[in-house]
């Protein structure tokens, strides 16, 4: 709905398609992106969700997003702006977006809320995230394999769970296939600002990281890697094509079953609160586009790994897991609840450095 | 005949007063109008300069002679009227064009670059590409067949008035002129380096080349100048041979009138107002002059004048006595006696200590406020309690001052650009004198002032000295110093003269000290107590 | 050992667009015109140079049209400061936020493309030296060209008549005037060569530095770049090396990170402006300093006949 | 050729015209590049100059998107006509939002059993020091070493959203916040309730109309305000007058400061009522374009700041209504300070035809 796509999209704004007369009222629902659809990242997938939900209902949706919405005191007025336009179900995609999303579903009851990534719900209100670090994890064992350098380099956003999930997962990956690898990480403060990325990137590379990994939205470090012949990774979605050899794998996200789900959710009036975090057992994530220069027994172990995760035999986080202090955070043989997830605060032991703002 | 012998040059030999007929003048115009939106600066101006003469063009400030050189150097294009160079018709489109035909001009207002080299200066002036190399070398022959010393390699910054005036002049020479225009020339200079330069000019008509001389200085164009024309109000009122009239007659053509008389009472000079005792001062900025060991003294009831060529830092001066630099060392400056060094504008003004600058728009007034919001640069009248402004009293205010000394103005609610620089600076002064100052302190009072108005803002100096005021003027006219003052002393490379009575002081003496050269003695600093 | 020419190579390839933008604002301002639109200039230029490379393929024409749409801009601003007069800091600032917007909206559709492959670039036979080689020899060749582009226009400006008349126009417009020089034409001269420099910059950054668009990519270079002149006393060589120490120090806010220096990373990331304050403090301080080398007539409107 | 005249006096007329047409001008730039975009025309300048006052709550969203814009721009105002080019007003206003939440915070943690909104006014008032004190840095910089204020006062502004950063990613994150970069929820005793229940506007844009005016009254019937304009006119004459320019830098500097701070408090104290590492969204540099199409008057800056937040919100709502693109509003912005700066021209002078 925003004229970008050279193609004509089928036009999603409720503005611009045409009313045929007798049909059904179609259910509206309403995307709030962070960023802009085309960043190849977050943004980008959360639109293919979208898009998807579209594939999947035909006409009995009418979609609209609002991208680029800064996560302050503007956010309030996008989302309220969108529920009273008569949509039913609001997908507000990032995690700034929760206090105001929180104000204004209390507003309207009859309107389902749905937050990625937060902490809070309300009866109408309810959130979903995804399991980056099971991806993180499988790019580590490839990491692991691929370094030549024992270091890996992560250029990661803010020091929030979600991102030391990320860093701590792609260590132990990476640990599980070769106990001597170190992670190094560069923090840039920020979601998306590829000339920075780029420059953390190259800091790494220059601090002997060989295998790249980013918690950022864009392409830069992946293109950065591809610049100095070192390895990264593609995050959020399919990147293979901005570096044929850089590109060891890329680390996805579909967020298609999940909106599918809520969308159906409301239209079967089954649409209750809660929480639901998928990961690769329920196809959200995956590790996709593993390149040719990975090892096949590698790729192997990835498809094994992938197997277990799936069919629940193989959890990333499995005890013992000991902080890079060496105080044990989980006893061995245990695997890590949703709660202790939700609380990381530490890196893992092979990780350099003190997570920036700890106590 | 070539100025530079060896180097043929060819515009010259068929111009020679020899060569060409005498009948074809160098330059002649004819009926040339120019008109700006508010003035008609030339009207139906003709002239005809013979080569190798020297023709001045007479007129008080504003009749339009600086408007009508530029008219021939290609810098303003006239609305009407032909020019004529060696006979020919031209349309002289630039300054470079003009250049081109042998047309070289000093402008009244330097035009130099003071980050650059004197060399670089004259460079620029030039049209052909020669190498800098090249300029600096004729340079220095110019400087030796004309007597202008001038070190080529000296940024212009560091240069005194007149040697800046020596670039100006070398830099027009290095283009081979046929015409000279000058522009004022020796409104810079001391009386001595005026001698100098009028020995170079005489010696370059020798060799053929026209001179145009602006000036508004009678004896001066009757010392030097083989005709002259006079302009009044943009219009030729007369082209005489200047030796063959007096002062008075070139005047009553000038301003249509003899210049009004002034009454000067005697002194009765009253308690010290004003004493400044070992003053120093460093330069604020490179292009600034350092004031050395400053001694003056002024007493109620008399003027002291401060004669010198400018730039020898009387800016510096004024800036420390007004308070707009504050950096003089205690005790050095005492108004009644009280230590005032550090005290501000505003506060030497409460204490009766006023000031008229010498730039009236932008320092004496805000361009483009009011006359009214004017007067609160240094007047408090209107200044209610808690600092909130009464605008009728303002207004009332500047309606008195536009008032008492006749200022032609739209009003209190004119702005103070849409004013001429007479009624500005009589607005000015005005509202200065208007506060009942204790000391006033001037700068250039008459400067660009027609004579109707130099002669009001005088006699009104001089009634604020006999009505017990002190008064400390600075002028680069020293006609006008004489006139008015009771004491001088002049200023030169930021040292400052012992004083001397006006009756004892001559032109000659003056014009000595204004090159540095008095004697410094202990007896001199005292005769000046 | 070896990290420390790599972190020199990064601080030049970083550098470069900053020296770049920097020496094109010191022609602008040594012509006595101050110009605060270079973020716009530069942005705006980054889209087109994107777009070009994109749809092209070719480097060469992407620079051009950097340089191209940078000049344009300058020239907007140029006939809207010169000929009308308009206030010089509003009229940047107001260029600054319209190449903001624009760029932005221009550049939806080249989101998240890209450019194909990037190559390594390495001076034959020099990059080979061993530790030289990967400090100094591996840059792009804008990186050389930003380097022969100082000397060249310390050349200009202090050898060459036509660099003399430039800084005469800077240095006082009423006496260039005086003397026949077309001031205004000039001065748009320089302003608009300074915007196709700015716009070489722009164009580095999405097509080499980056390589890619996203919406305000510059991330406030051009005003860093603007705080150069100041820095440099408006002097080219002091343009370059002001320009590489800056980017030393953004990259070696990642440097300290990556070595394992404990301090928050927000703390780091305020050193390369904290940086620019100190230093723009300490040259700012010498004010005879600055009265020699600035323009006289920077910032101030001329008007040829008062 | 074109040709410039200098007018003897300035064009009072054109001088209020001239922002009307450029932004009928702007306007029709507008519908061009909508009709070039395939949108209706007249519907997209509708969604950017009709839609935002539509309704009670619509109007109530433009006042309050408009009062931080405002405070900013009255003392960017106050700045400019002083010859103090303060652009770091984001900064400022930045530095605001965390005195003014760290103010919220404390005063949280002292467990008082305030009414709802009782303890807002000393929030606000530590937002008024916060922007002063960053202001401040400016001032000293400007006069002790003689640094640019355009530039120091904008590196300030990187360097004030880095600490924003620190402080909610570090030593003011919420406990109870999984990490994330937010503080606590205020205590509802700081809030800044809301003006009309259900609307988002809030006790502090009362704090709009009495600046406006006391803004009126200090640059043109006080003193003080008389003496910064000369100071930004004249230079020199203000100099002569002895009018102290190195208190009319800090006077505007910690004046506008104050105001941005406060502006910055109101965001955090009113919708906000956290600290997030998003507090603005470039308030401080629209403010610069308020500022000018408000002509630096405080009245002209009211209708500036209500025009300027209503095409921001339009621009909003022309993504969701009309699917246009966002960026849109950035290029109205600065297209309408360009047209109006040119349009400024012809206050000045007369344009004519013809050889000089
Ligand atoms: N560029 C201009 N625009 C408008 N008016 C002008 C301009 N230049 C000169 N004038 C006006 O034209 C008239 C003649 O000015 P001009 O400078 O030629 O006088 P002048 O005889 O050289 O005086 P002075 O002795 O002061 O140098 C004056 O009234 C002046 O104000
Ligand atoms: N409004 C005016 N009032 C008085 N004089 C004017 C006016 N406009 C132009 N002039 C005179 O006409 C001369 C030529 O002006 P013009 O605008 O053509 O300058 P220019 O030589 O083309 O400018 P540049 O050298 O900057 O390119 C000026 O030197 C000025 O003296
Ligand atoms: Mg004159
Ligand atoms: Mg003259």
């Amino acid at each position: 709905a925003c004229g970008k796509k050279e193609e004509p999209a089928p036009a999603p704004a409720p503005a611009a398609a045409p009313a045929p007369a007798p049909k059904p009222e179609p259910l509206k629902a309403a995307w709030v992106y962070v960023g802009p659809v085309g960043d190849a990242g977050w943004t980008f997938a959360h639109d293919q969700g979208r898009k998807a939900v579209e594939a999947e209902f035909g006409d009995k949706v009418a979609t609209t997003f609002v991208e680029k919405v800064p996560e302050g005191a503007d956010a309030e007025r996008v989302i309220r702006d969108l529920a009273a336009q008569g949509n039913k179900i609001i997908f507000a995609t990032s995690f700034g977006f929760m206090e105001p999303m929180l104000k204004v579903a209390a507003e309207f009851p009859d309107v389902k809320f749905e937050h990625a990534t937060g902490y809070k719900t309300a009866d109408n209100m309810r959130l979903y995230d995804a399991k980056f670090f099971e991806d993180a994890y499988l790019a580590g064992v490839i990491a692991g394999k691929m370094t030549k350098t024992n270091t890996l380099g992560f250029v990661a956003s803010f020091p929030i769970p979600e991102v030391l999930r990320n860093i701590n997962a792609f260590t132990l990956g990476a640990q599980s296939v070769n106990p001597k690898v170190k992670t190094k990480v560069v923090w840039v403060n920020t979601w998306f600002d590829p000339p920075k990325e780029s420059d953390a990137a190259q800091s790494l590379i220059n601090g002997g990281a060989d295998v790249l990994l980013q918690n950022t939205d864009s392409t830069a470090v992946l293109q950065t890697a591809e610049k100095n012949g070192k390895y990264a990774f593609g995050w959020d979605s399919d990147m293979s094509a901005f570096a044929p050899n850089a590109h060891l794998a890329s680390c996805i996200v579909d967020w298609g079953p999940y909106y599918k789900k809520a969308i159906k959710d409301v239209m079967d009036g089954t649409w209750t609160t809660g929480r639901t975090v998928w990961g690769v057992k329920e196809g959200q994530n995956a590790l996709v586009k593993i390149s040719d220069t990975v090892p096949a027994d590698v790729k192997e172990q990835v498809e094994k790994l992938s197997a277990g995760m799936k069919d629940g035999t193989f959890a990333a986080y499995t005890g013992p897991v000991v902080d890079n202090t060496g105080k044990e955070r989980l006893p061995k043989g245990e695997v890590a609840t949703q709660e202790w997830l939700d609380k990381i605060d530490f890196y893992v032991k092979g990780v350099e450095g003190k997570v920036p703002t700890g106590n | 005949m070539g100025r530079r012998p060896g180097t043929p040059s060819p515009r010259r030999h068929n111009a020679a007063p020899g060569g060409a007929p005498l009948t074809t003048p160098r330059l002649e115009l004819r009926g040339i109008r120019k008109a700006y939106p508010a003035v008609v600066a030339n009207d139906d101006v003709s002239l005809r300069v013979a080569p190798g003469e020297i023709h001045a063009v007479l007129g008080e400030n504003g009749a339009g002679k600086s408007t009508l050189m530029k008219v021939i150097y290609g810098a303003v294009r006239p609305d009407a009227g032909e020019v004529r160079f060696n006979g020919q018709p031209v349309q002289v489109a630039s300054p470079a064009q003009a250049r081109q035909l042998g047309i070289s001009m000093v402008y009244q207002h330097f035009s130099l670059f003071d980050t650059l080299t004197a060399a670089e200066n004259v460079w620029l002036g030039l049209d052909k590409a020669q190498p800098l190399a090249e300029v600096t070398r004729r340079i220095r022959d110019v400087a030796g067949t004309y007597g202008l010393d001038i070190d080529p390699q000296r940024p212009v910054h560091t240069l005194s008035v007149g040697e800046r005036q020596r670039v100006e002049i070398v830099r027009a020479l290095l283009t081979d002129p046929t015409l000279l225009i000058l522009d004022e020339p020796t409104s810079v200079l001391t009386p001595q380096a005026v001698e100098r330069l009028f020995v170079t000019l005489r010696q370059l008509a020798a060799d053929g080349c026209s001179i145009l001389y602006i000036s508004h200085k009678l004896d001066e164009i009757r010392a030097l100048c083989h005709r002259c024309t006079v302009l009044r109000g943009g219009r030729v009122t007369g082209e005489v041979d200047p030796a063959e009239h007096d002062n008075a007659s070139l005047s009553r053509l000038m301003i249509g009138a003899e210049p009004p008389a002034l009454t000067h009472r005697d002194l009765k000079a009253g308690e010290v107002v004003l004493q400044v005792q070992a003053l120093d001062l460093p330069k604020a900025d490179p292009f600034a002059v350092e004031l050395k060991r400053l001694q003056l003294q002024v007493r109620a009831g008399e003027i002291v004048g401060i004669a010198g060529v400018s730039g020898n830092g009387q800016q510096e001066l004024m800036a420390v006595l007004s308070g707009e630099d504050d950096r003089a060392a205690p005790a050095s400056i005492r108004l009644f006696g009280q230590d005032i060094a550090k005290h501000s504008p505003r506060r030497r003004r409460h204490e009766g200590l006023h000031f008229v600058p010498e730039e009236r728009l932008g320092r004496g007034a805000v361009p483009t406020m009011s006359l009214a919001h004017n007067t609160l640069l240094t007047r408090t009248a209107g200044i209610g309690p808690g600092g909130w402004l009464k605008l009728g009293q303002v207004r009332a205010l500047a309606a008195h001052v536009i008032q008492r000394f006749g200022v032609k103005a739209g009003g209190p609610g004119a702005a103070a650009k849409s004013l001429s620089g007479g009624n500005l600076q009589k607005f000015i002064v005005g509202r200065e004198i208007d506060a009942q100052p204790k000391l006033l302190i001037v700068a250039q009072p008459t400067w660009g002032v027609d004579v109707g108005a130099a002669a009001l803002i005088r006699g009104e100096l001089l009634a604020l000295r006999d009505a017990g005021c002190a008064l400390l003027v600075v002028s680069e006219e020293l006609e006008e110093l004489f006139e008015i003052s009771d004491r001088l002393h002049v200023i030169a490379q930021g040292r400052l003269s012992p004083s001397l009575p006006t009756r004892d002081a001559t032109v000659e003496r003056i014009g000595q000290w204004m090159s540095g050269l008095w004697e410094d003695t202990p007896e001199a600093a005292d005769a000046a107590a | 050992m070896n990290e420390a020419a790599l972190l020199i190579a990064a601080t030049i390839a970083s550098g470069t667009p900053l020296a770049l933008a920097g020496l094109g604002l010191l022609l602008n301002e040594k012509a006595g015109v101050l110009n605060l639109g270079a973020e716009g200039m530069m942005l705006v230029a980054a889209i087109a140079g994107f777009a070009t490379a994109s749809l092209t393929g070719s480097q060469g024409l992407a620079f051009a049209a950097g340089a191209g749409a940078g000049a344009l801009m300058a020239v907007a601003f140029g006939v809207l400061v010169i000929w009308l007069n308009t206030n010089q800091y509003a009229t940047g600032l107001a260029l600054s936020i319209f190449g903001g917007g624009f760029s932005a909206f221009v550049g939806v559709a080249f989101v998240g493309k890209t450019l194909g492959e990037p190559v390594q670039y390495a001076v034959p036979l020099l990059a080979d030296i061993p530790w030289l080689g990967t400090a100094l020899f591996r840059q792009h060749p804008m990186a050389y060209a930003a380097i022969g582009l100082t000397f060249a226009i310390a050349w200009f400006l202090y050898r060459s008549r036509a660099g003399l008349v430039l800084r005469a126009v800077g240095e006082s417009p009423e006496s260039a005037h005086a003397l026949g020089y077309r001031v205004r034409l000039l001065r748009l001269a320089a302003v608009t060569a300074g915007g196709a420099l700015c716009g070489l910059a722009g164009a580095y950054l999405s097509v080499v530095y980056a390589p890619l668009w996203v919406e305000g990519l510059v991330a406030g270079r051009g005003w860093i770049a603007l705080a150069l002149t100041t820095f440099a006393t408006w002097r080219p060589a002091r343009v370059l090396l002001g320009a590489y120490l800056f980017g030393g120090v953004t990259m070696l806010q990642f440097a300290l990170q990556t070595a394992g220096v404990q301090v928050a990373s927000q703390l780091l990331a305020m050193l390369p402006y904290i940086a620019t304050i100190v230093v723009l403090a300490l040259i700012s301080r010498n004010p005879t300093w600055i009265r020699i080398n600035m323009p006289a007539s920077l910032g101030k409107p001329f008007h040829p006949g008062t | 050729m074109l040709r410039l005249e200098a007018r003897p006096e300035p064009s009072k007329a054109l001088s209020l015209a001239s922002p009307l047409i450029a932004l009928v001008l702007t306007a029709v730039i507008a519908a061009i590049l909508f009709a070039l975009l395939g949108k209706d025309p007249v519907r997209g300048l509708a969604i950017f100059f009709v839609e935002p006052l539509n309704g009670l709550r619509a109007v109530s969203e433009v006042a309050l998107k408009a009062t931080p814009l405002i405070l900013c721009a009255l003392g960017l105002a106050v700045c400019y006509r002083s010859n103090v080019w303060n652009i770091g007003a984001e900064g400022q206003l930045l530095l605001g939002a965390v005195a003014g939440g760290g103010m919220a915070l404390w005063l949280g943690t002292l467990g008082l059993d305030a009414g709802r909104g009782a303890l807002s006014p000393l929030v606000l008032l530590a937002g008024l020091a916060g922007g002063m004190l960053w202001a401040g840095i400016t001032a000293l910089l400007r006069d002790r070493f003689n640094a640019s204020e355009i530039l120091v006062s904008l590196m300030l502004v990187y360097v004030a959203q880095q600490l924003v950063n620190y402080l909610v990613f570090g030593p003011w994150k919420d406990p109870q916040g999984f990490n994330f970069p937010q503080t606590p929820t205020f205590d509802p005793s700081t809030w800044l309730p809301p003006l009309w229940r259900g609307t988002r506007l809030h006790w502090g844009a009362l704090a709009v109309p009495v600046l406006v005016l006391l803004a009126w009254m200090f640059l043109f019937r006080s003193w003080r305000g008389f003496q910064l304009q000369v100071g930004g006119l004249a230079p020199a004459a203000a100099r002569y007058a002895g009018f102290s320019s190195r208190s009319a830098l800090w006077l505007a500097l910690l004046g506008s400061g104050g105001l941005a701070g406060l502006a910055g408090a109101m965001e955090v104290a009113g919708p906000l009522r956290q600290l997030t590492p998003h507090i603005s969204t470039g308030i401080g540099f629209t403010a610069i374009i308020v500022c000018f199409v408000g002509r630096l008057h405080p009245v002209g800056i009211v209708f500036s700041g209500i025009l300027l937040s209503m095409m921001l919100i339009g621009g909003e709502l022309g993504q969701s209504r009309l699917g246009l693109p966002n960026a849109l509003s950035g290029v109205f912005q600065g297209l309408l300070l360009f047209l109006l700066l040119a349009c400024d021209t012809l206050v000045a002078y007369r344009v004519k035809w013809g050889k000089a």
